[in-house]
């Protein structure tokens, strides 16, 4: 007889953890200066604990304070998060108190990441995209302990996150319903929230950080830095593909490329004749880029990941298109908006690093392991979509016709790049870098952002590639190279090949777009400047500072 | 710094261009373009000054395009390039070439 | 040399000094000339106040001493780089000390700088620089900017600058290096009264430093260009 | 286009003078180009960053200089500086209506720093002897990288500042005191802040700019022409009166440690919302609260 099995040691251990930790707290209040303590009460080593941060907001001061552990205490943490931004994210490996990742994204410290690796310091469960990690949370990597982040506390511990909700919501509640501890920074505690975004039977501790958390303004997109040949490409997009296509539902990546988009809408597109007909309902973070064509209005509604710094207001003045609460504020969520971008989109355009003949993108480059975050979500065909729309139908036609196959739509994944970066760096290559990354790094495969399979059109400022037209990898091939420009891949083309991919309207120059290049300058952007913007949002939006010039 | 040279023969002439005309900036990822009318037994010739070393097979590549698209002679072609790519050279090229054809201003 | 010996030896019939801070002012005599004297000590980085008193001392030379030459012995490590120099608008300060002096140059006063120790970059523009002539000792520094920080801020590597400064004076720190390029008319020395004197006795009213640099093969291509854009034809 | 910031040099001459009237004196074909970049392996421009020329300014004879920001950011080296001297002397023998300065530098070109030095304080006292001689040299300033170092001293000799919100007038670049002094003097990547010390609308209430105008190049071109009535008068009496309102700066404002502390002291309702006013309305809530 086997003795009987405890179905509530979960329960029991954060019970004790709770006891241990009970010196440091009132309630659920703990003062910012007794945090590493009570860190210490309640952390064991070899737990698996989720540290806030995403490519917005920034739990900053859990992170610091988790650097300050005493790694003899405390080690062998195992992270589960889905940004690695600040330094404090890898301090914790250098000194011991972590030493396995599970992550999705690492912009910033992707070098230091990369050499942490080298030296044996870390190591790394794997690298994800956004759903991918958010979803494991929920199945085999729920954490134990969550350090979360938000705008304000009550007394009774109920937390307001304001406009940037993000991972919040998603974390708290993988956490809270398996028995783990949450504890929230917060910046300020308020006698009555604006609204509860977590209510406060999910959150085990607050702290009023001493100072407000970090929020990096990352799509905030300066006008002035448009390019003529941005604005080129620009129209293209819009008369190649939203036009042809129809697109109403659709995700733009972070770039100045599609922000050259989004300001040709209000004069170029509506020009044609588009307004109503493209790009109404958008999972997109309000980018200020982006105010002109709700102005002029193109745009029925925009669901976001996060929010953006300087766009409180204006959000507020338009609560027809963004998602808001009762308090007027917006409320993010980027794991919804990523299922949202995923499903319920038409179209993912965005831009990449390098791009190979079989159409893989990657923005890999050695000694930088940079992760994916949510790009390869929205740039993936939806292979359990099944509602129909025109643009979705008619990709999925162009992929199969001629074949005999069973009718199903395929979203449109448009990868947008100039031929070369700055310093002359091609965007086409024989070999992405991510297979030698992936070799140095000990990677099992090479870190792809889009893969070929699923990329649709590949814009360039030489034309557009329609790869759904392809029948053969040759073709393929070719019709890369066809819009490759003067990179060695570009120059390598068979040019009858190309010349007959043209006819068949797989490759479309501009002029065959009936674009004429000599129009394609800053004059047609809606805003050329981020003054012109705070000028179309009626004085509602108030940039960063560092975007000023005023 | 490098200095590259080029030059092109089988072209038209053309009347009433501007005497000179420059396009341009000489500054990061940029180029000017100096073209003047000069008489070169009916060549184009194009001298370039860049900061990038080692794209000579691509400005080739570039330039006898433009040549294709535009096939111009006794015309002299000067840049001074720091780094500009081929797209943004195409463009200033044709938007020079434009402006020469424009006439004096 | 500091400023007292520098004094000394300048004027040694004598000499009368008002020093306020890092400013000082008051007139010395040699030969039985009197001078005028203005200038600055330690180095001083120039900011509103001072470049605002050397002014006023220009406006009372004007007012009280007519015709008395004027010495400038500004010793200067540069502008005072504050942010509350740029919210006053120092550019202002430094242009109306420059106003002074032209009006004290048109009203018949002889304008002779010497840089005794340093001149910097803005500090030098806004005094020693805008004087009929301008004089050197041979120890003094002249600069706008020493070659390490040059190096970093061209991103041009350290060696081929100190190496190209070897041939060319054109951008590398020195006395003598402004003196070929036509800025620093002559570099005095022994007899400094003496030196003071015969500057004194010259015909100094026009701008000849571009003429210099090219005499002295310092700077030959700002005389040909200016007298190009002047003369040309339109 | 019309955004003079936005503008090249000779685009923004085309559009101030009169249609089809400039002339350019020492054309790019002439290849008078820097030796001292060449030297260093650093690319030398065919007008070394400054077009220099004559035109009509409303009927009226001018000659005229452009500096082009996007070349080495407008820098002063020995040919660049030259003819702007030259230009300047050639004005003193023509007796031109008005001198225009069209400005954009960040003031002395490193890669020939002496000889650029030099040429700044030859171009100012090249304009204080054509002021003398009674030509009005009026300044332009609303470019992308504004108006730094020695340039910043010869736009303050001139009989007129006419500057843009955008335009920035200063001696030393945020980013050089940031580097002197550390981030707490002075926060370059703050350009609100930036703005505000060094900016067209601070120029303009100190009085250290004569006019703000709304970044077009025809407002730039109204505004110069309101300002061919200008005489220079550089005597003791005009100077005095200088050296009063300095003092009085001072005064007023020294302990100041932001411009909108200096604009409350001006008794402007709303200091703070100044920056987000369009040019005119700005003008109208401010031009009688001037220092």
């Amino acid at each position: 007889m086997t003795a009987m099995r405890n179905w509530n040691s979960q329960a029991e251990d954060k019970a004790a953890r709770l006891t241990r930790a009970a010196p440091w707290s009132r309630g659920k209040h703990v003062l910012a200066e007794d945090t590493v303590a009570l860190l210490e009460a309640i952390l064991r080593p070899g737990d698996r604990v989720c540290l806030e941060g995403n490519n917005q907001k920034q739990a900053d001061f859990l992170a610091r304070s988790l650097a300050a552990l005493d790694p003899e205490k405390i080690h062998d943490l195992h992270m589960v998060q889905s940004v690695l931004a600040l330094p404090e994210h890898l301090d914790i490996f250098e000194r011991g108190i972590a030493s396995r990742l599970d992550f999705s994204f690492s912009g910033p410290q992707s070098l230091r990441l990369a050499s942490l690796l080298a030296e044996g310091r870390i190591t790394i469960g794997a690298i994800h995209t956004y759903l991918e990690l958010f979803g494991r949370y929920f199945v085999d990597l729920t954490p134990r302990v969550s350090l979360v982040c938000a705008q304000y506390c009550d007394a009774a511990g109920n937390l307001y996150t304001g406009p940037n909700t993000e991972d919040t919501p998603t974390i708290v509640e993988a956490t809270a319903f398996k028995r783990g501890i949450v504890i929230a920074q917060v910046n300020q505690q308020l006698e009555t929230l604006p609204r509860v975004d977590i209510p406060a039977d999910w959150v085990d501790f607050v702290i009023v950080s001493p100072a407000p958390h970090f929020i990096e303004p990352l799509f905030t997109r300066d006008p002035a830095q448009i390019s003529e040949i941005q604005v080129l490409m620009a129209m293209m997009a819009i008369k190649g593909i939203y036009a042809d296509y129809e697109v109403n539902r659709l995700n733009h990546g972070i770039g100045f490329d599609t922000a050259a988009i989004e300001l040709l809408l209000p004069t170029f597109a509506a020009e044609l004749g588009l307004k109503g007909k493209i790009c109404r309902h958008w999972a997109l973070n309000p980018h200020p880029a982006l105010i002109p064509a709700i102005e002029a209005g193109f745009v029925d509604s925009v669901h976001s990941f996060g929010s953006e710094l300087g766009m409180e207001n204006y959000i507020r003045a338009r609560p027809d298109i963004f998602f808001t609460g009762p308090d007027g504020g917006m409320r993010s969520n980027r794991a919804l908006c990523q299922a949202a971008g995923h499903y319920a989109c038409d179209m993912f355009i965005g831009s990449t690093l390098q791009i190979d003949l079989a159409g893989n993108s990657s923005t890999a480059t050695l000694g930088r392991i940079a992760g994916f975050g949510g790009a390869p979500n929205m740039g993936a065909d939806a292979r359990g979509r099944r509602h129909a729309s025109p643009a979705w139908l008619k990709a999925g036609r162009e992929a199969r016709a001629g074949r005999n196959l069973i009718p199903r739509g395929q979203k449109l994944v448009v990868q947008m790049v100039e031929t070369f970066r700055e310093h002359m760096q091609p965007a086409f290559v024989e070999r992405l870098d991510a297979w030698e990354l992936a070799e140095s790094a000990g990677m099992e495969l090479p870190p792809v952002m889009i893969y070929g399979e699923d990329v649709s059109h590949i814009l360039t400022e030489e034309g557009i590639a329609n790869l759904l037209l392809c029948r053969t990898d040759e073709e393929r091939e070719q019709a890369i190279r066809g819009v490759a420009g003067y990179t060695a891949v570009g120059l390598g083309r068979d040019r009858l090949m190309v010349e007959n991919l043209r006819d068949r309207g797989i490759i479309r120059r501009p002029e065959d777009l009936g674009i004429d290049k000599r129009m394609a300058t800053r004059d047609l952007l809606a805003a050329r400047s981020v003054k012109d913007l705070v000028r179309a949002s009626g004085g509602l939006y108030d940039p960063p500072k560092r975007f000023r010039n005023w | 710094m490098e200095t590259l040279r080029f030059t092109y023969s089988g072209g038209l002439p053309v009347g009433n261009q501007a005497a000179a005309t420059l396009v341009g900036v000489v500054g990061s990822g940029n180029l000017e373009i100096l073209v003047e009318r000069q008489s070169l037994a009916g060549a184009c010739e194009v001298e370039v000054i860049t900061a990038a070393i080692g794209f000579g097979t691509i400005w080739q590549s570039v330039l006898d395009d433009f040549f294709a698209r535009h096939g111009l002679a006794d015309i002299r072609i000067s840049i001074n390039d720091v780094g500009a790519t081929p797209a943004v050279v195409s463009l200033r090229l044709d938007q020079a070439i434009a402006s020469f054809l424009a006439g004096p201003q | 040399m500091d400023a007292q010996s520098l004094l000394s030896r300048l004027f040694p019939d004598g000499f009368e000094i008002q020093a306020d801070g890092l400013f000082f002012s008051g007139k010395g005599t040699t030969r039985g000339i009197e001078v005028a004297v203005i200038g600055s000590i330690d180095a001083a980085a120039i900011g509103i106040e001072l470049a605002f008193q050397m002014a006023g001392a220009v406006l009372d030379i004007v007012r009280l001493e007519p015709e008395r030459p004027i010495l400038l012995l500004v010793d200067t490590t540069g502008q005072r780089l504050t942010r509350r120099d740029e919210l006053l608008g120092i550019n202002a300060y430094m242009a109306h000390l420059a106003k002074c002096l032209e009006l004290a140059r048109n009203q018949g006063h002889k304008i002779i700088g010497l840089v005794y120790s340093q001149a910097v970059s803005g500090g030098f523009l806004a005094s020693s620089l805008l004087s009929d002539r301008c004089y050197a000792l041979p120890e003094a520094e002249v600069r706008v900017m020493n070659l390490p920080a040059m190096a970093r801020i061209t991103k041009i590597p350290l060696e081929r600058l100190e190496q190209l400064s070897q041939s060319s004076p054109v951008f590398a720190p020195g006395v003598e290096n402004y003196r070929k390029m036509g800025a620093i008319a002559d570099i005095w020395q022994g007899d400094l009264a003496a030196c003071l004197i015969d500057a004194l006795a010259q015909d100094s009213k026009d701008d000849n430093r571009r003429r210099l640099g090219a005499e002295r093969q310092g700077r030959t291509l700002a005389e040909k260009v200016a007298e190009r854009v002047r003369r040309g034809a339109r | 286009m019309s955004s003079y910031y936005e503008a090249s040099a000779r685009e923004r001459l085309q559009g101030v003078l009169d249609p089809a009237s400039f002339e350019e004196i020492m054309p790019p074909g002439e290849r008078v180009v820097s030796p001292h970049l060449r030297q260093l392996d650093t690319p030398a421009a065919f007008d070394d960053g400054i077009v220099v020329g004559f035109g009509l300014l409303s009927g009226h004879k001018v000659l005229v200089a452009a500096q082009e920001g996007g070349f080495m950011g407008g820098a002063v080296g020995e040919v660049h500086g030259a003819k702007l001297v030259g230009l300047l002397e050639r004005a003193r023998d023509e007796k031109p209506a008005a001198v225009l300065l069209l400005v954009e530098s960040g003031g002395v070109r490193l890669h020939e720093a002496n000889a650029g030095l030099i040429a700044v304080s030859e171009i100012m006292r090249a304009v204080l002897a054509l002021r003398g001689a009674g030509v009005p040299v009026l300044v332009l300033d609303g470019g992308a990288f504004g108006c730094f170092g020695g340039m910043s001293i010869v736009a303050k000799l001139c009989d007129a500042v006419i500057i843009s919100e955008e335009g920035r007038l200063g001696l030393s670049g945020p980013e050089v005191i940031e580097t002197a002094g550390g981030v707490e003097e002075f926060d370059s990547r703050d350009r609100a802040l930036v703005w505000r010390t060094v900016g067209g609308k601070h120029r303009y209430l100190l009085r250290d700019a004569m006019i703000l105008v709304a970044d077009r190049i025809p407002a730039f071109r109204q505004a110069a022409i309101d300002c061919l009535s200008l005489r220079p008068d550089l005597s003791l009496a005009a100077l005095e009166a200088e050296h009063a309102l300095l003092a009085s700066r001072m005064e007023r404002f020294g302990a100041c440690k932001d411009a909108v502390d200096i604009w409350r002291h001006l008794g402007i309702a709303d200091p703070a919302g100044l920056p987000l006013l369009e040019a005119d309305e700005f003008i109208a809530a401010t031009h009688d609260k001037r220092a």
